[in-house]
């Protein structure tokens, strides 16, 4: 079955090897994509192989190098950076591996086979789009970001996007991506805006963190938080009330699409260039539909 | 304290000459340095009151005064580490200002600074040339030239050591050796040399002082500071006394005799000097047996009773430091029986047990194994005793003032108050601090190592008189000293160490110069 | 600043003014530091001196307050501790799975989860006491390796519980006062008992102060070492329970450089990174500085970035007036 | 191990060979955990020994090479570098946003991107000279201002630039060997050069040896201070432009904690925490380990959570291994 690896040496033609490159493994998001890729390839003979670039584009290159060396017959990945992982890319296109993008489009689409890819944006615009149709224009609303993230830039930009000035966004605060950190920053957030409407947590651990800030304050009980993701805890939330809603993504759907269509490439068969996971809202209404016990 | 310090101050009103006497025995030599008026004054302390100092060409000066006279104080102003608050320093009659180590030595200064400052890690030629490392063509660190001429100024000072081993290696004598070659290497018209000798022993002091008088010779000036009388009469032409920061006199050593210069310089007669009253030793408190610190080293025996004092004596590096700090547990790989009051020690002993069974180490570097350095007197003389004082989450003040007070009177230490860091001290006193600790604990068994390094006449008196009571007491004393004079009239009985083995022990009858450094040498 | 010093002196002798007056004298260079940052976040920061912003600030400060308080034990040492912000982690995922996975009684899996970081803790200290490598490198080891056994044992994900009373926990009060206040107070007196009132604390000066001289002086070098890294990982691994009980949850992502707040409030209240010094009373207000400074920034709406650089620069600013005041008291061997 | 020394010792002698067994004999432990590793993951890991794997391991360690140059040398003089790794991230985005925001010509955006380090880089070595504060305080609260002026200059986003010439910089070859190894070979001789045959290289050594010594010799010790932590900076901006350059962007989050794995290389190759003592030979060995580590894991398939246990363990191990070797010759003053 192995056809256009020939690049490779050394690996077992018996079995197919996937690189899976995440941005970092410690996000339960890229947690949850590699569970997607393994339901994939479930029973048959193809074993996946994790990195972990910790969140650091240069890191990330360096592991694809790894990869390459050790004879995998294709790469699954999402860029911690769009540009920055060209000579990746590029490394992988002369070692004759084809790559899957996830997450996010990378800048240079010829040098990868398909991008399989919820819509970051949109996800942000989803929750904007609710945000909106609950609260008055010109409320005060906060954001815990992580900047360091560019799926977080993404999301925050298409929150602005849809927004526009429809919100006075009178803090924007960096959470780190982390739930702790988050907690203590919303606390501050919750002193100094006392007409606060809204916050929104760019990830499902930073608005869980102001859930939990807000806990402590049963006088500001009606402060909307909203989060990306859709991870089981953000639903729970959710379920509970104490969250607004979620711009949810589908790793596991990423997952499965991803390791469909590099054991396709694989093949030889013709994939599509470019492959949508819908990106959609849970709310209280649908929650029950996508359960709490793990990700869509 | 402080009431003593003004009493001392009282006693006898210093004879002040303004003008120091030129040394007899060159005529025509001219002044090298000239320092006048030297004040400097640090927190709390006046350390320096209108000093002069005038230093011949070919002339040895001796500087002598108590502990904490401000010798080393006026010898950093001009060594350049301290600048002074006034005063000023003429080199060759020309003025200078000293705005670090080496605009000093640029002009022809080098210093042997009484605490060992050696580079651990580096080797012994590139610790010679440090600072001034030689070069190559290439403007490259010329490590052979660097060990060829290293080597010529340790065999001027008969060390024989490579000039390629590391010096943390090296046993504190041999470092100061180091120090002093370091010096010679200078080239320098001045030579200051702070208490040369406190580690070392006869035999290396002989090969100092040839060194030294060869140097006078070619018309260098050499200010030599020491609390050795018989090293102060031996060598120097002439003595400039200090006392509590002021210029007291400058007398020709051929002049004067000891009790003169004792009587000036701690201001009353000092009797006594050694106090021994010897009494029949009682049961065996130490007895080691088969005991070797390292397994290349041969097995040695001794023992030390109650009420007696072992002295022991070597040349430097012969390994009586080692010897002892390997019994009390502080150097590993030691093996062979230990008794304590007959009870044998298990084979690998513990510093803690060894405490705990009533002996005390006074050990010979106080910088580095004696003194919290950035603690006062009060936390480092009390820190060997705290179960006198805290438990149950009690401290008791108190008693803590009452042992830090009492070494600072038995031994006459010469502080501002007790809240004062050791670190600031002259090292006379700190040496007295290591000492105060210590005798704080009531040990059974004291061992010191070089308990007088670098004590002023006074104060040794004081700790031979200490030492003496202390045995009379019932006490067992081991006295490791590099000077002979106080080995010889202080023990009862005397171990001779040489190479890392004892090579005699000697009953006090067999007491003899020429035959203990028979031993000493082989 | 000589006659404030002065008239403190003779305040001295005073039974209860006495002991305020010497914290005073002692801390003089960073309480300066600190009424500057208050009175300035009192007159601009609205709310700031609100009660419920005390609270806020009080209870957020707790968890850098009890790490602080063992990693100034192991600077004391001339060493340091980077454990314990991984051990944070570590210790309230071992707390959440217990019960969540295992189905332990509350007490049995806190137990646990403190357990784990004495555990970790002797470790650091066992192996920084016999082997004589730089606590540096053996604590930054284990972070390494505590973060790790967090993640593997979550799972790379957080792990939640739901019990009423581990919630209590982190976010219960006592009166008007949250607990994670309480425990760092009760904690702070400990310390202060350890460090004043304890054969011990003397023993880690002076270990601290010269480590040749500490073990020629009788002092079990071994054990007081070996105690205080242990100490620090039981303090850091308990700041980890309360911190996953605030978020019912345990968070293998959690504590990632917190190890550097607690050092920056150490040495801002005056801990000698050359070992043998330290307050801790200068410790309380460390702490208290780099709370405020997070917590006004954001109470001013100042832009996290700014924040990083205006952190930055009081750090030195703070560490350079304590050491002023306390100039020929402190160590400047480098 | 006696044997094999006596041996070396003879070797030393003979010319060309002689310097080689110098080489060995100093960094005998760390060669044997080198050899050791090396010859698990040749035989376990496959592909490791190709000539393809060889080359990705030496350009990714480049980048720790460089930076651990610089931490190498503030740690000999018993201090550390803690600003580096936000160093990379900022001069990146410098050298970046001359060019792209600014227009400059390549040469000059890259003299500003390596500028800004060495001021840095000043700034930390004339406050650590001339306050006295401890090192690891200072570039601590220099790294939270570089990171957070990394960010401002940016915009909290990636930077991008499109040239060619740049993006050679980091991705060209000369031959078969990538441009970031050549820098580095070149950089650790300058190392070599600088502690063995210069002045200033006998007066780091003595300056971390002991400090007191040092002022005694009359050394300017000032001037050495500045000097290390200034090269430090410089080291630490040329490896964040050509990992800009190699990413054809300017990343204000990359760097993260890259002085973790310098200090990690640095300490694993003998130089000792406690000033002093260090080697180039030890350096570039504990550089190839520290990236053997994670690539080996990587191509032997290990989790990554895994990982960070190992390289843990790892890194304890290999100090521990290298202190045992030198013992007498290190201090273990802790
Ligand atoms: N750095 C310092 N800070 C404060 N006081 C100091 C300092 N150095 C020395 N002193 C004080 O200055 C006085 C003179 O000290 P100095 O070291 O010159 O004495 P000394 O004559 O050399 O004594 P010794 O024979 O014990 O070496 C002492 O009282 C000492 O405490
Ligand atoms: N730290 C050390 N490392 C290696 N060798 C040492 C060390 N200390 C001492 N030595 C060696 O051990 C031998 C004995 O030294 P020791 O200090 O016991 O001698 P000593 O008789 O007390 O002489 P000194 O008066 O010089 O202190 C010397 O040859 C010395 O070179
Ligand atoms: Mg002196
Ligand atoms: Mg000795």
């Amino acid at each position: 079955a192995d056809t256009s690896a020939e690049g490779t040496t050394g690996a077992s033609d018996a079995e197919i090897k996937l690189g899976y490159v995440p941005s970092t493994m410690n996000n339960p998001f890229w947690q949850a994509i590699l569970d997607g890729i393994n339901e994939e390839i479930d029973g048959q003979s193809v074993s996946v192989q994790t990195v972990d670039p910790q969140a650091d584009q240069s890191k990330m290159n360096d592991m694809v190098g790894d990869l390459i060396a050790s004879g995998v017959n294709a790469i699954i990945l999402g860029p911690y950076d769009t540009t920055g992982v060209q000579p990746a890319l590029q490394a992988a296109a002369d070692a004759g591996i084809p790559v899957i993008n996830i997450d996010t489009p990378v800048d240079d689409l010829d040098l990868v086979e398909t991008v399989v890819a919820s819509d970051n944006k949109k996800a942000g615009a989803l929750v904007a789009e609710d945000m909106m149709s609950r609260l008055d224009e010109g409320s005060d609303i906060a954001v815990i970001n992580c900047p360091s993230g560019q799926a977080c830039i993404q999301r925050l930009e298409g929150f602005k996007e849809e927004a526009g000035d429809y919100f006075n966004i009178v803090q924007e605060l960096d959470g780190k991506g982390e739930l702790a950190t988050s907690l203590t920053l919303a606390e501050d957030i919750l002193q100094s805006n006392p007409d606060l409407k809204a916050i929104f947590g760019v990830n499902d651990p930073m608005a869980l963190g102001a859930v939990q800030a807000l806990a402590a304050h049963p006088e500001m009980s009606d402060v909307l938080v909203y989060g990306v993701d859709g991870s089981p805890d953000g639903k729970a939330a959710i379920k509970d009330g104490t969250m607004a809603g979620t711009g949810a993504q589908s790793p596991n759907k990423i997952g499965h699409e991803a390791a469909k269509a590099a054991l396709d490439v694989l093949d030889g068969k013709e994939v599509e260039k470019d492959i949508v996971v819908d990106t959609f809202l849970v709310t209280k209404d649908n929650v029950d539909e996508y359960g709490t016990d793990g990700w869509q | 304290m402080v009431e003593q310090m003004v009493e001392d101050e009282l006693l006898v009103e210093p004879v002040r000459t303004t003008e120091p006497v030129s040394p007899m025995s060159a005529k025509t030599s001219r002044v090298i340095v000239e320092m006048r008026d030297i004040v400097k004054t640090f927190p709390g302390v006046k350390a320096l009151t209108n000093v002069h100092l005038t230093l011949h060409s070919g002339e040895v000066l001796g500087l002598l005064g108590e502990n904490g006279a401000g010798k080393s104080t006026l010898m950093n102003v001009l060594g350049g580490v301290f600048k002074p608050d006034s005063g000023t320093i003429r080199i060759d009659g020309e003025e200078v200002q000293f705005n670090g180590v080496l605009d000093s030595q640029s002009k022809g200064i080098a210093f042997v600074h009484q605490e060992l400052a050696l580079e651990p890690f580096l080797t012994v030629a590139e610790n010679v040339f440090i600072g001034r490392e030689l070069k190559n063509g290439v403007g490259f660190v010329s490590q052979r030239e660097m060990v060829a001429q290293s080597k010529q100024y340790l065999d001027m000072v008969g060390l024989e050591v490579s000039p390629n081993q590391l010096v943390n290696s090296l046993s504190m004598g041999q470092q100061q050796m180091i120090e002093i070659a370091k010096a010679l290497s200078l080239n320098a018209k001045v030579i200051v040399l702070d208490e040369p000798t406190s580690s070392l022993s006869e035999k290396e002091v002989e090969d100092l002082f040839r060194v030294v008088r060869k140097l006078k010779a070619q018309g260098m000036g050499i200010i030599y500071i020491s609390h050795k009388m018989s090293e102060i009469f031996d060598l120097t032409d002439n003595v400039m006394i200090m006392r509590d920061g002021t210029y007291i006199n400058t007398v020709v050593t051929s002049a004067t005799d000891e009790d003169e210069l004792v009587r000036m310089m701690v201001g009353r007669d000092v009797e006594n000097y050694y106090c021994r009253v010897f009494n029949t030793p009682g049961e065996t408190a130490l007895s080691v047996k088969n005991y070797v610190c390292n397994p290349w080293r041969k097995p040695v025996d001794f023992e030390v009773r109650r009420g007696e004092v072992l002295g022991f004596y070597g040349l430097i590096g012969s390994g009586r430091s080692e010897l002892l700090e390997s019994i009390m547990g502080f150097r590993d790989g030691g093996s062979g029986e230990v008794y304590v009051f007959g009870e044998q020690v298990s084979d690998k002993t513990d510093p803690i047990r060894m405490h705990g069974l009533g002996l005390a180490l006074v050990p010979e570097d106080r910088k580095t194994e004696g003194l919290f350095l950035f603690n006062d007197i009060r936390f480092n003389s009390s820190i060997a005793s705290l179960h006198e004082f805290i438990s149950k989450l009690r401290v008791n003040n108190h008693k803590e003032t009452q042992i830090a007070q009492h070494a600072v009177d038995s031994l006459n230490i010469k502080v501002p108050s007790l809240e004062s860091k050791v670190g600031n001290l002259s090292g006379g006193n700190q040496q007295k601090v290591v000492l105060g600790k210590w005798l704080a604990t009531n040990p059974k068994i004291l061992i010191l190592d070089e308990p007088t390094r670098g004590i002023d006449v006074g104060a040794k008196a004081e700790i031979y008189r200490i030492i003496n009571s202390l045995a009379s007491d019932g006490v067992a004393v081991i006295m490791i000293s590099s000077e002979l004079n106080e080995v010889m009239n202080m023990s009862d009985r005397m171990a001779v160490m040489r190479g890392g083995e004892i090579s005699a022990v000697l009953e006090r009858d067999e007491f003899n110069q020429d035959k203990i450094l028979k031993y000493a040498l082989g | 600043m000589k006659i404030q010093t002065k008239v403190l002196d003779r305040l001295e002798d005073i039974p209860v003014v006495g002991s305020v007056a010497k914290v005073v004298k002692a801390n003089m260079g960073i309480l300066i530091g600190f009424l500057v940052l208050l009175v300035f976040l009192s007159i601009f920061a609205e709310n700031f001196l609100s009660w419920a912003n005390i609270v806020n600030l009080m209870r957020s400060v707790s968890t850098n307050a009890i790490l602080a308080i063992g990693v100034m034990l192991s600077i004391m040492l001339a060493g340091i501790d980077l454990t314990c912000g991984a051990l944070v982690a570590l210790s309230g995922v071992v707390a959440v799975l217990s019960m969540s996975q295992f189905g332990m009684p509350l007490p049995v899996a806190l137990l646990f989860g403190i357990a784990i970081g004495l555990v970790v803790g002797l470790l650091n200290g066992v192996i920084i006491a016999y082997t004589g490598i730089h606590p540096f490198v053996v604590t930054l080891a284990m972070q390494s390796i505590c973060r790790g056994a967090a993640y593997l044992a979550a799972g790379g994900k957080p792990v939640t519980v739901r019990n009423e009373a581990f919630t209590a926990l982190g976010n219960g009060y006592l009166g008007p006062i949250p607990l994670p206040v309480i425990y760092m107070l009760v904690l702070f007196f400990l310390l202060y008992l350890l460090l004043n009132k304890t054969r011990l604390g003397r023993h880690i000066y002076a270990l601290g102060g010269n480590p040749t001289a500490a073990k020629y002086s009788g002092i079990n070098v071994t054990r007081v070492k070996v105690f205080v890294w242990a100490v620090s990982g039981l303090l850091a691994a308990f700041a980890g329970v309360v911190l996953a009980s605030r978020m019912s949850s345990g968070q293998p992502t959690s504590g990632v450089g917190y190890e550097t707040d607690a050092i920056a409030a150490a040495v801002i209240g005056g801990t000698s990174m050359y070992g043998g010094v330290g307050r801790t009373s200068g410790v309380f207000i460390g702490v208290l500085i780099i709370g405020m400074i997070s917590n006004g920034l954001n109470l001013l709406h100042v832009n996290s970035f700014w924040q990083y650089v205006i952190k930055g620069i009081i750090i030195i600013v703070a560490v350079y007036f304590d050491m002023r005041k306390n100039k020929g008291n402190v160590r400047t061997g480098f």
